[in-house]
């Protein structure tokens, strides 16, 4: 009896099923709370023309840097792609698709991706190049763009703790984008630094609910930093 | 005399009120946090989830779990929040921010503003910048007023691509402090030895000048 | 003989499958949580926000913070999680509850449903039940099959206000045991001793009876 | 200096400014975390010709029920009414105007009211007597009706522990409605059973940011329950 317990043994089998042209939404920002091996297995596994939703493309050899490397993406949806040479050398050469969108938008759209709401309106990017070909409407006088939502093939997060029903919670500003990611992924995959037993994460205190999850590992991290910023202590 | 960075970052921090939420961008903004006046505290929030974000840590104290906007190190303060991303900018979006301070290529009379893209030079993204525009009621630019070449960046009509429309109200450069109502860049405040001329020569938009522009001053 | 509510929970609760998460409406549904099989588990979502509902609480047990859905007091089981209105309703619109089981006054062939408002009667709110009902991609309606009157149920055209158009796939009533599709309904089980005929002229709708009809069977 | 000191110390100046023909946002469901004593306080000072929206009306004699009794609410936007003899009597003779919303399409309303989205697509009541009049749009084949958000004068709130700062944590599901009322006032006023010191809380726990909260009072709540179910133990 499988039940509840979301736990896979390897990333193998965390990503399995995962194909060419595919679209994947991924958690973290910067390097911080990205699912590493997740995006390292995709790399192993060499699947191609991948629509990547993610804030960033982490850097040149870690995070979805990695998946540069051999041309794994065709297209990213991202609020910012600097800190990557590769990064910008495809984009020139237009090897690589970019559709710029605002950082709470892109947030919003995973979130309502997985809320079932196809699309709403912000005020944000109106006037702007993002807002060019958009429906308009005024809302008390202000003028918003329609966005829609998205949902994808699968969700690659990156947790804290977790129970093996999937419920996780996530660590300080680790948490960024993947309670959004781990909702809309038709296929939800989240490696944590350690699985714990159903009961001890405290049921009002789940940053996201196991019904979510459908795949659950337990790995180990690197969680490179990107600018290490210091004072005299 | 143009003010230096520190001086603007001063100038901006009077701007502050006790009790203030505010979102600071990279850049000359993230100085003003080094000058916020005696008996005032704010609360600054960091787009990628924070409020209430602390200062740099100590060596011992480097997180990889903890940073700001801007990907560095932090730390959070005593009663600070730390939440997700759709959570910041339902914040952001919502207009719960009380201050944001970012920095800009141009601004125009009418209150819209390029910061984030250059065409024909490469495109690194609008980050959060077009959430926080479009959120803000209360947002000041921080940019020098004109170009090493001598062109206003305060024009009547942004030539750069926009990060949003109809939403600065004020903007502070090396020269000046400045208010953007009814069309037009009403002259606020001038810096130290800057005369009002000079600023009339670099401000390609429409501007109001009252009869006393007081000049600003700093301690030393 | 027509069903027990008892034998129609049961009967539903053949519907659960291992790992399911699952909304019980109240009435007939929430007797469904009395017999889940052996060997299977399924989680209870309860769209005030609890994920993992439990038992009654015993008297010691009792808080008036854990309420289900139905304001009953309530239990969280191990594993559970709590949360917002608003997470549950992203959970419910979302598609991610499995199986949402709920009571009507009425569906029709074409997979609508009728459950909240008799015009002219007291109407007390549809709660979450057009969430429900627009959300999950797999329903189960428990009715009984026509009213007392004898007038049918399940119609060609439901004739009060809707719930939810187009989206139940199952029905099960006192007498049956129909799937929804293609605009009719079609017969997949009896109850014990009811014959076709029985069935037939108590259906309104499109109707589509296999050759054999096998009957529901119970334990005792 | 006062900063973000959001306490007030009676009940009296938690509601200040409240006015007749405002909007109040109302958390809780059923009996269930509602700001019982902010209800009280609307009660006593007579504000009349309420605009509500809550899931609930509260029962005869508790919660918004109470401000029933001398007639204070115009107009109320919940999805469910029953269980109050009085709120059907004023509603049968037209003295409140009840604006039936489904119960995810209202926690969404007050969670993109607060969240700058001024208006959102959902599927949920097209078909229906909630649909009519909306705009109908398709979206990946499923028909979606157009609903607006909400903003408040003010919101009520009923948190378990905050601290100073107003940053809030809820108690098990008397979470319910709370987050997003919170978020959706003008003013928004929380009242909880305890105030901690700020750092008491957990940064990555914290239910509601301290941001959302205007005013913040420590109070005694009877916490009545509506329907008690036991079993044998």
């Amino acid at each position: 009896m499988a039940g509840f317990d979301k736990r896979v043994y390897s990333y193998e089998e965390a990503m399995d099923g995962i194909e060419s042209g595919m679209t994947v939404i991924a958690g973290g920002f910067g390097l911080c709370g990205i699912p590493e091996n997740l995006i390292a297995e995709i790399k192993r596994r060499g699947v191609k023309d991948l629509t990547i939703w993610s804030n960033n493309c982490g850097v040149d050899g870690f995070g979805l840097g990695l998946l540069l490397e051999d041309k794994q993406i065709s297209r990213i949806h991202a609020s910012y792609v600097g800190e990557n040479a590769l990064f910008e050398k495809q984009m020139l050469n237009d090897e690589i698709e970019v559709i710029l969108t605002p950082q709470g938008t892109l947030a919003e759209k995973m979130r309502a991706g997985g809320a079932g709401i196809p699309a709403f309106y912000t005020a944000t990017g109106y006037g702007t190049p993002i807002g060019e070909g958009k429906e308009v409407r005024e809302f008390n006088g202000r003028h918003c763009i329609l966005e829609e939502s998205v949902v994808g093939d699968f969700a690659i997060v990156k947790g804290w703790k977790a129970d093996r029903y999937g419920n996780v919670v996530y660590r300080d500003t680790a948490q960024n984008f993947n309670p959004m990611a781990a909702t809309a992924g038709k296929i939800t995959v989240v490696e944590v630094e350690e699985i714990v037993e159903p009961g001890e994460l405290k049921p009002d205190q789940i940053h996201t609910p196991g019904i979510y999850v459908d795949r659950l590992i337990q790995g180990t991290f690197e969680k490179r930093i990107e600018k290490r910023t210091v004072r005299e202590g | 005399m143009a003010l230096t960075r520190e001086q603007m970052a001063m100038r901006v921090a009077r701007e502050l009120e006790d009790g203030f939420y505010v979102n600071l961008g990279i850049g000359i903004p993230t100085l003003v946090a080094n000058y916020i006046p005696d008996g005032i505290d704010v609360m600054l929030q960091s787009e990628n989830g924070l409020l209430g974000m602390g200062r740099y840590p100590t060596e011992a104290e480097v997180d990889p779990d903890m940073i700001n906007a801007g990907k560095e190190t932090v730390t959070a303060r005593p009663g600070a929040a730390i939440f997700s991303s759709g959570e910041s900018f339902a914040m952001i979006r919502g207009g719960h921010v009380d201050l944001t301070v970012l920095g800009a290529f141009e601004v125009d009379q009418n209150g819209n503003i390029a910061s984030w893209m250059i065409p024909g030079k490469l495109i690194k993204g609008m980050g959060g910048a077009m959430d926080l525009v479009a959120g803000a009621e209360n947002i000041i630019c921080t940019m020098t007023h004109a170009s090493k070449h001598g062109e206003s960046k305060l024009l009547e009509s942004c030539n750069l691509p926009l990060t949003g429309a109809g939403c600065i109200n004020r903007v502070l450069t090396d020269l000046a402090y400045l208010e953007i109502k009814d069309g037009a860049f009403h002259l606020k405040e001038r810096a130290p030895g800057v005369s009002v001329e000079e600023i009339k020569s670099l401000t390609a938009g429409k501007l109001v000048v009252p009869d006393h522009v007081p000049e600003m001053t700093f301690e030393a």
